[in-house]
């Protein structure tokens, strides 16, 4: 079958499961109506609210009326706002995916620099710093790295501002608090794949043909690490969005992060369904155009 | 160097925000999102508190005197048990233009009164109608006779709603774009960011002078929220934690504006048949273990009153002898528990909610190692706000919860409440049949002073039977601009009118 | 024939690993003379690449060079600075690897890999190199170079990529040209072409070629002098006429034992026993005497020295050494 | 000798449409229409050139993949019709030595497991006996004894190599495919896997296809032998009729491309074959081997020959074919 | 064949456990990683006696007391007291039970199903590989940390709850792993040869196939141990991590987030602890790595 649009139908029962997963997991947490209505509501009216939100159904109905309604494109409305979950989600979507991108070049500007180097030291003083600083990178949990950015940049220095999306400067503080985490998982795999290209047979012929050591390294080794290069950066777009949970909530940064915690805090569970629904279908997105992207790194690839 | 700074200057929108042409924006950050811009439909004091700009209600409590005064209404008199008869100021426009009317009111309040569905129902279900007698005269009129009636319609859910633009537009459209009499109309409200609202020209009350533009920002992380008041980002910045404290009133251009509120943090205890704590002596002695004091030096930076009673000062029926003074001597919490028949101590369930209050993980924390100390040991079960409103209402809260109450009737009627049998069925199960008939006694007593005394009589018995035990009344703690001046009131609202540039 | 285009003297390479020293190429002596064709065979290894990437100067950590010259056109390689070599490496001297699969860069066209050496070397335009690079591609017998020249590597069957690779390392007319078992990875009909092809590419450039294999018949179609190796150590060395018909190295003769003849009948194989011990584990004297069917006690004991036992042939055996001949 | 192996039509397709764009469906046919019989106790050479087949044609037959069409028989029951938990059983009369000496032994198995592996799994034997046998069986391949506990990676590829037949000749089996079990291995070492192949052979009366590469390896131990070319078989003989009279063009060239170790020898009007193996996706037309033969005519290009019995126990698939006497070794030769 | 074939010869005579320990003295990222690992390990276990005080012990009046060299500071409370009082030492070295106990037995967990689900996934392919890999696309195109969150929201929080989610969050990537070895392996020829010897599935799958990837699994494992703690960490922040009186690093850190103005010494400590120990999982599991390489061991 032609594999693009098998990759593409793939991500039908993709969706499917992850609508399953999350339904179920939202007709265990119990039903909302407690928090729809006043502390001392009457019984009947709680029944009445249950009756007519569909919640006295069994499970499979309720199952059944939510995926038709999502296949109409219709996620619920939130409780909180009494909107539609899905038109708040992408409301709030640009602002995730700026800080998103934002995170990934600064993560790529990092990672590549030092990857590069560091493999081209092996064990020298530099790629044990540079290792060392990629770990840390890891280890900074992202909350305590971004309040530390702010106490130092914007209150210490005055030269950033605090929070808030904006203007350019604003994006400066959450998108170094999130890349560095992603730099760091980057730089020790672009590391480790440089060192697995550098001994292949062919930088020997490039060499061999008296090339300078740049050419060897960033025409010939760097361009064969690219592909595991956006594998990782495809595959981090699901940890990268994990990560802007976070530092949303540091930076009062306006994006799917924060209506997502405040929905699952308030059990607004339309929300949280578009919610994991819009990002999974980001991250499928993004790992598909990787998965295309390969074809073009690497003319080997092609698939059946 | 030199570029960096050129640099930092002109990247800093935010700072800007103070600079010249912003001169006339007031920011102000808040912790979490309001909540809808239907004022029926909420009992979140914070959402109120923007809520009070744009809308106004019909007769309001002066912070000051504690006495309520015509804000809408030109005028109220008490015709009889059941019936307040209004007059409207004449020529008070929404922000569309329309001239608010009898009509508007009778909307509003009907709206809320009928609507079971609506959270603030039961706050106003005692209204039975509201009866126009022109445009600008009205009568409410209630079902049974009502004291606080006044107390009840100038506090949450008693905003006067535009009657004509939601019956032309529908409810959904208001929600959009809502209107309403106040000082400043509604620009946009993007979600979990900012909420903007700009000066309406023609408010009755005149147009704000200082302030054309009014921004709130919601920003939940504490420290960040302090960051932004001292860099300038923000005017003010609501519930700075005590640990900042010291940094916002150290810093230049900031200081730190407090005011004790009219919430009390109390920690509820079951006296249901089964738990240690159904014994009375058990419940005292957990109070006494409690060094009220120490709580609110060491964590609340000394800014908060230990009380025994949840009425506040400023509140109709306030118990001046219960009031700044706390039970404390574990010696004797000890000899109890060995009388009650736990020499030994006990072990319980302690649920709290966490980050609702301020610092109430940390009191939760503190209160058990208090009652460690006599031998009890209570294990706390942090819960997210949500979950913890539904384990009360499956009531299925074990020996103990925390919860802080405020009053926004500013009348013990709304606090003490909380301590009929009813109310409390399966989830305290607290009973004293003496204060079920002073309750019952004062809830339609008209006459003031006697009903004062009751509600005297009842603090009084509620303490006796430690029924909750009361920790101390909260501080509301405010970090201001140098550039403006702001005092906070007791009730948390955050009234713009009374912010001006210095 | 009598002018030396490399001299190789006394080379040794050792790497420093961490369980110890491995001496690849030790004490390694032979000269190619211009328009010479020497072949270094020997068992996996012996010590044959490192020898060749030595000559390169491409032998990389933990390897060094420890000892010895590398002299071409008169020059030490081992003393060139870094720069002069590189001008060296692909235009004087050009090698040739083994695996045509993985010896090209897989996400670059032939051209552009082809191009980048008569593009550095050459200093042309990336136009000229192009005419250049597919006149290359057609010297070597591909036929629709032009198409050919803008493909992938992986499009290309294995005998093509190694004609890639020879024309990639004739672009420049080197002098020599090293190719490190250059159609090992072949089937014998591509390797057959692949052999009279580097003949003739040679005889019309004049280039030298080092010729590295296992293969004994390649060495007798190809070669003009051999080297054989064992254990990083030369242990024979002769004109191949001489080599082939008089081995006189217990191991060559092993080597060309057992080796399947194509024309005889034999049923049973003669082979050496046993097999090329790690670099740890080589006897302390000469290196091939626990398989030698000759061995004696001297043998365990010290290493024999390469001695010319008739012009053109060295041999490095006590056997034929004076001393061990005085002995008896 | 009585027939041991019979396949007949022997076919395998692989699916391997390519591309983003939806094609047409490709077959790559690795083994197209191939027959032949082995006997009890006779070693059948197949040689052919990298791709041609050979190695899916052994997988066939010892059941690792699953033909497209044709029968296997094997000793009277075709092997394909056989249930799945019987065809498990039957597994221990055919066996497999395969190329990678690295790749063929679990690197985390010590000599005994791989070895016992196979008494293991098809006979009942107590520690004792185990143990015992599998000794046995390093004797017979020529392993030291005191190896039993070590692990692959300690070996050369020669001794890896015989672990490898120990285990697969454990079993007593009928019939042994040795997939180019000495192409990965060194000169010297390689002679001394053939002798031992072909002694064992001998010693157990053995069944061997032995594939290769190369026929300098098969000619030692093969008694007929058949060339392959794109996925099939172009020509069948004895080894001897092959090496002297080469009936398929093919097989010339093959012959001929072998470098001879003598350097007086060297001739360069040898008869070279031109060009690449053609693309097995797209095989050319009729006779698949025209594009590269020095004696094709129209026909070839048209009609595919048909493999037939030449002479006697003689078969190739030619228009064409050679005279007698093409071979490299002269009938004369012959001892 | 690899040129390194012979060397390797050599190794033979040294035992498993020789070899590592001279590969790992050989690595001093390694040593310094295994010694940290241990040193972590030994804290844990013996918490109760190496802590000087019970980490949940509050003293109201002796509250944010800076570390022993700071003005204020003295060695009663070595790293100081927090805003309850308690002493940051002790809290941090009975931290690092929680911490091992979610990173350890969430990642063992996600480990038995991972691995498990990868062999058989991978081993027999079709319809079986099909459905785990559309599961495990699922589950991966959700990031980990808002399945914890929607999961932890929903059941509560709490050691158990937590070891469960990050274990069920965490399969996947196990399942990937491993499944993507196997389908390298069953290729190779040592499985085709168990396959010729009529081996059955199952015994090809426990004796050919999982001694072949569990160092993969191991590797992975010590490493996602690292990311498990980090995660507990910002799940405290959420206010969905460990819950008191329980003490993890992540709780500590979280709490302390609000002082890091104030008093810094109360997130920075458990952030330093975060900080080394995840720092020697991942050298421990670079070397791992290296010396699990098969292609060392070949
Ligand atoms: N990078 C290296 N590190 C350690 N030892 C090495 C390295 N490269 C080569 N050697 C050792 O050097 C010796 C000679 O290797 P070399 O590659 O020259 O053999 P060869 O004769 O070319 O063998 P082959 O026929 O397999 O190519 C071998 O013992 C090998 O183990
Ligand atoms: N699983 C597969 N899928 C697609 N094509 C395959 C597959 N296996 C083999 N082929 C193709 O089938 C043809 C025959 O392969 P096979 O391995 O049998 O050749 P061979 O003669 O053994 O070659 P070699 O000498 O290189 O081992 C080749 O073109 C190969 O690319
Ligand atoms: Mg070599
Ligand atoms: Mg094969």
């Amino acid at each position: 079958m032609n594999y693009f649009i098998k990759r593409v139908l793939e991500i039908i029962p993709v969706l499917f499961i992850i609508s399953f997963i999350v339904f179920v997991l939202v007709f265990v947490a119990g039903d909302p109506v407690a928090l729809l209505l006043p502390e001392d509501a009457p019984e009947e009216a709680v029944e009445t609210l249950r009756t007519s939100l569909g919640l006295d159904d069994p499970f499979y109905v309720q199952y059944g009326r939510y995926v038709v309604n999502m296949l109409q494109g219709d996620f619920g409305d939130s409780f909180r706002y009494g909107q539609d979950a899905m038109s708040l989600v992408l409301e709030r979507l640009p602002a995730t995916l700026e800080l998103a991108i934002a995170s990934i070049l600064v993560a790529i500007m990092i990672a590549i620099p030092l990857g590069i180097w560091s493999s081209t030291k092996k064990n020298s003083s530099i790629d044990l710093v540079a290792t060392g600083a990629a770990v840390l990178g890891k280890a900074m949990p992202n909350f305590w790295l971004g309040i530390m950015l702010i106490l130092l940049f914007s209150v210490t220095l005055d030269m950033l501002p605090v929070s808030g999306r904006g203007s350019f400067s604003h994006l400066i503080l959450p998108a170094i608090t999130l890349g560095t985490g992603i730099a760091a998982e980057m730089t020790r795999l672009i590391r480790s794949s440089m060192l697995e290209t550098l001994s292949q047979d062919y930088i020997r012929t490039a060499k061999s043909k008296g090339l300078r050591t740049g050419i060897v390294v960033y025409k010939h080794a760097f361009r064969n690490t690219l592909v595991p290069v956006v594998t990782i950066i495809a595959l981090q777009t699901s940890t990268l969005i994990g990560g802007t949970l976070i530092t949303e909530t540091v930076f009062a940064w306006p994006g799917i992060g924060q209506l997502l915690i405040q929905a699952v805090n308030t059990r607004d569970m339309a929300i949280v369904q578009a919610c994991v629904m819009v990002i999974a279908f980001f991250v499928i997105v993004m790992n598909l155009i990787a998965d295309l992207l390969y074809q073009v790194l690497d003319p080997r690839i092609r698939y059946k | 160097d030199k570029d960096s700074e050129g640099d930092a200057e002109d990247t800093n929108p935010g700072k800007a925000e103070t600079g010249d042409e912003n001169d006339r924006t007031l920011t102000i950050a808040i912790g979490a999102d309001m909540v809808t811009f239907d004022v029926h439909d909420h009992i979140n004091t914070s959402t109120e508190a923007i809520h009070v700009n744009m809308f106004n209600y019909l007769v309001k409590r002066d912070n000051e005197t504690g006495e309520i005064v015509p804000d809408l209404a030109e005028s109220f008199e008490n015709i009889d048990d059941y019936t307040w008869e209004f007059k409207l100021k004449e020529g008070v426009t929404f922000h569309n233009g329309d001239e608010l009317t009898s009509a508007d009111v009778k909307y509003s309040l009907e709206r809320v009164a009928y609507g079971e569905e609506l959270r603030d129902y039961t706050n106003y279900n005692q209204i039975k109608e509201v009866e126009i007698i022109d445009d600008y005269t009205f009568r409410i009129i209630t079902h049974e006779p009502e004291p606080v009636l006044l107390n009840r319609i100038s506090r949450i859910a008693s905003g006067i709603l535009p009657s004509k633009y939601i019956e032309e537009n529908g409810f959904d459209h208001f929600l959009e774009n809502p209107i309403g009499t106040g000082p400043f109309q509604f620009v946009e409200w993007v979600r979990d960011d900012r909420i903007v609202f700009e000066v309406y020209d023609d408010y009755f009350g005149g147009k704000n002078p200082d302030w054309d533009k009014l921004v709130f920002r919601i920003i939940p992380e504490n420290s960040t929220r302090v960051s932004e008041l001292l860099t300038g980002g923000v005017d003010i910045a609501v519930n700075v934690p005590p640990a900042d404290w010291e940094r916002v009133e150290n810093h230049e251009g900031t200081y730190l504006a407090q005011e004790t509120s009219n919430r009390t943090l109390m920690i509820f205890l079951r006296s249901t048949e089964g738990y240690p704590t159904s014994d009375q002596r058990v419940r005292e002695a957990l109070d006494l273990a409690i060094d009220n004091g120490a709580i609110v030096e060491s964590l609340l930076g000394g800014a908060g009153v230990p009380t025994i009673t949840r009425v506040a000062p400023g509140n109709f029926g306030f118990a001046e002898h219960l009031y700044d003074t706390y039970n404390y001597d574990p010696e004797r919490a000890k000899e109890l528990l060995e009388e009650a028949g736990y020499p030994d101590g006990f072990e319980m369930t302690f649920h709290s909610p966490r980050g609702r209050y301020l610092q109430d993980a940390e009191i939760a924390e503190m209160v058990a190692g208090m009652w460690a100390q006599i031998g009890v040991t209570a294990n706390i079960e942090f819960m997210e706000w949500s979950n913890f409103v539904e384990l009360r209402n499956a009531k299925e809260n074990k020996d103990a919860y925390l919860l802080g109450l405020g009053n926004s009737m500013f009348d013990a009627a709304n606090a003490l409440d909380y301590y009929s049998a009813t109310r409390f069925e399966g989830e305290t199960d607290y009973r004293n049949d003496e204060l079920e008939e002073l309750l019952a006694a004062a809830m339609s007593n008209m006459d003031p002073k006697e009903r004062s005394e009751q509600y005297v009589r009842a603090q009084e018995i509620i303490a006796e039977d430690v029924a909750h035990i009361v920790l101390h009344q909260e501080s509301i703690n405010i970090g201001v601009s140098e550039r403006i001046n702001y005092t906070p009131t007791m009730d948390e609202m955050i009234y713009v009118e009374t912010i001006t540039k210095k | 024939m009598n002018d030396i285009l490399l001299e190789v003297k006394q080379l040794k390479t050792y790497f420093f690993t961490e369980d110890g020293i491995v001496p690849a190429v030790d004490d390694v002596s032979f000269n190619i003379h211009k328009g010479e064709t020497v072949a270094i065979v020997g068992e996996s290894g012996s010590g044959k690449s490192v020898t060749s990437l030595s000559i390169m100067r491409l032998i990389e950590e933990p390897g060094k060079i420890v000892g010895g010259e590398i002299n071409f056109e008169g020059i030490n390689l081992n003393k060139v600075p870094r720069m002069k070599m590189r001008e060296i490496r692909g235009n004087r001297i050009a090698m040739v690897f083994q695996e045509p699969l993985t010896s090209l860069n897989p996400v670059f066209t032939v051209g552009n890999q082809l191009a980048e050496s008569i593009k550095l070397h050459q200093k042309k335009s990336k136009k000229e190199a192009r005419e250049i690079g597919i006149e290359m591609l057609r010297k070597v017998g591909i036929a629709r170079p032009d198409k050919v020249y803008d493909q992938y590597p992986h499009a290309l069957s294995g005998g093509m990529r190694q004609r890639v690779m020879i024309a990639m390392a004739l672009s420049c007319s080197p002098k020599l040209l090293i190719a490190d078992e250059p159609t090992t990875a072949l089937d014998v009909t591509i390797q057959a072409q692949i052999l009279r092809l580097m003949r003739d590419l040679i005889k019309e450039l004049d280039t030298s070629i080092l010729l590295i294999t296992h293969d004994l018949g390649v060495v007798a179609e190809m070669a003009d002098t051999v080297v054989v190796m064992y254990g990083g150590q030369v242990v024979e060395k002769a004109d191949v006429f001489t080599l082939f018909k008089e081995p006189k190295h217990p191991y060559t003769k092993g080597l060309m034992d057992s080796s399947p003849k194509i024309h005889e009948w034999n049923e049973e194989l003669v082979s050496i026993p046993g097999t090329v011990p790690s670099p740890f584990e080589f006897p302390i004297g000469c290196k091939f005497a626990d398989r030698c069917p000759h061995v004696m006690n001297k043998c365990k004991e010290e290493i024999p020295s390469l001695i010319e036992i008739r012009k053109g042939q060295e041999v490095r055996c006590w056997l034929h050494s004076e001393k061990v001949v005085d002995l008896e | 000798m009585s027939q041991l192996l019979e396949v007949k039509g022997l076919k395998k397709s692989f699916d391997v449409t390519r591309g983003l764009i939806k094609r047409k469906k490709q077959y790559l046919h690795a083994v197209n229409d191939v027959s032949f019989s082995v006997q009890k106790g006779e070693v059948l050479g197949i040689v052919g050139e990298s791709g041609c087949g050979k190695s899916t044609l052994g997988n066939l037959i010892i059941q690792l993949l699953e033909p497209t069409e044709g029968e296997i028989i094997f000793d009277g029951v075709d092997l394909r019709k056989l249930p799945p938990e019987q065809l498990r059983k039957k597994r221990e009369d055919i066996q497999m030595v395969f190329q990678d000496p690295f790749s063929s032994l679990n690197p985390r198995k010590r000599v005994f497991d791989i070895i016992a592996e196979p008494l293991k799994t098809h006979g009942s034997y107590n520690k004792v006996e185990l143990e015992h046998e599998v000794l046995q069986l390093m004797d017979v391949v020529g392993l030291n004894r005191s190896y039993l506990n070590r692990y692959p990676h300690e070996f050369s590829g020669g001794q890896r190599q015989r672990i490898g037949i120990a285990r697969a000749i454990a079993l007593k089996p009928k019939l042994i495919i040795c997939d180019e079990p000495v192409s990965a291995l060194d000169v010297s070492i390689q002679s001394q896997i053939l002798n031992l192949l072909k002694k064992l052979q001998k010693e157990l009366q053995l069944t061997y296809i032995f594939i290769a590469h190369g026929l300098p390896a098969v000619k030692h131990v093969s008694d007929r032998i058949a060339v392959m070319y794109l996925g099939k078989i172009v020509e069948l003989t004895t080894k001897e009729n092959l090496f002297t009279n080469p009936m398929h063009p093919y097989t010339e060239g093959l012959l001929s491309a072998i470098p001879i170790p003598d350097p007086t020898a060297r001739k360069d009007e040898r008869r070279l074959l031109e060009g690449d193996i053609p693309n097995p996706v797209n095989p050319p037309t009729g006779c698949a081997f025209h594009t590269r033969c020095p004696y094709k005519t129209e026909l070839c290009e048209r009609v595919e020959p048909e493999f037939t019995e030449k002479r006697d126990g003689h078969f190739t698939a030619c228009h064409h074919p050679l005279k007698e006497g093409k071979g490299i070794i002269s009938q004369h030769e012959k001892y | 064949m690899p040129d390194s074939l012979p060397m390797q010869n050599n190794l033979v005579k040294n035992s498993k456990w020789k070899r590592w320990l001279k590969l790992l003295l050989r690595s001093k990222t390694g040593t310094v990683g295994l010694l940290i690992v241990l040193t972590i390990v030994f804290v844990a276990i013996f918490a109760p006696w190496l802590a000087p005080y019970e980490h949940s012990v509050i003293d109201p009046l002796n509250t944010h007391k800076p570390p022993f060299w700071m003005e204020g500071g003295d060695m009663a409370n070595v790293l100081g007291t927090d805003n309850l009082g308690r002493d940051i030492l002790s809290r941090i070295i009975y931290g690092s039970q929680v911490s091992l106990l979610v990173g350890i037995s969430s990642v063992v967990l996600a480990g038995v199903i991972g691995v498990l689900v990868g062999l058989f996934a991978g081993y027999f392919g079709g319809f079986l590989d099909a459905f785990f890999m559309r599961l495990a696309d699922s589950f991966l195109a959700i990031p980990n940390i808002l399945l914890a969150l929607v999961m932890l929201g929903v059941f509560g929080p709490g050691l158990m709850t937590l070891i469960l989610v990050l274990g069920v969050t965490n399969w996947v990537q196990y399942a990937r792993i491993i499944r993507g070895e196997v389908l390298s392996i069953k290729e190779r020829d040592f499985v085709r040869a168990a396959k010729t010897i009529g081996v059955k599935n199952r015994n090809i799958i426990f004796s050919h196939l999982y001694p072949n990837v569990i160092s993969s699994f191991i590797v992975v494992a010590t490493l996602s141990v690292a990311s498990t703690i980090i995660l507990e960490s910002s799940l405290s922040f959420l206010g969905l991590g460990i819950q008191p009186p329980q003490v993890s690093w992540g709780t500590i850190l979280s709490d302390g987030r609000d002082y890091l103005a104030t008093s810094w010494w109360l997130a920075t400590f458990p952030g330093l602890a975060i900080t080394i120990a995840v720092l020697g999982i991942i050298f421990l599991g670079d070397w791992l790595r290296d010396v699990m390489d098969p292609r060392s061991v070949k």
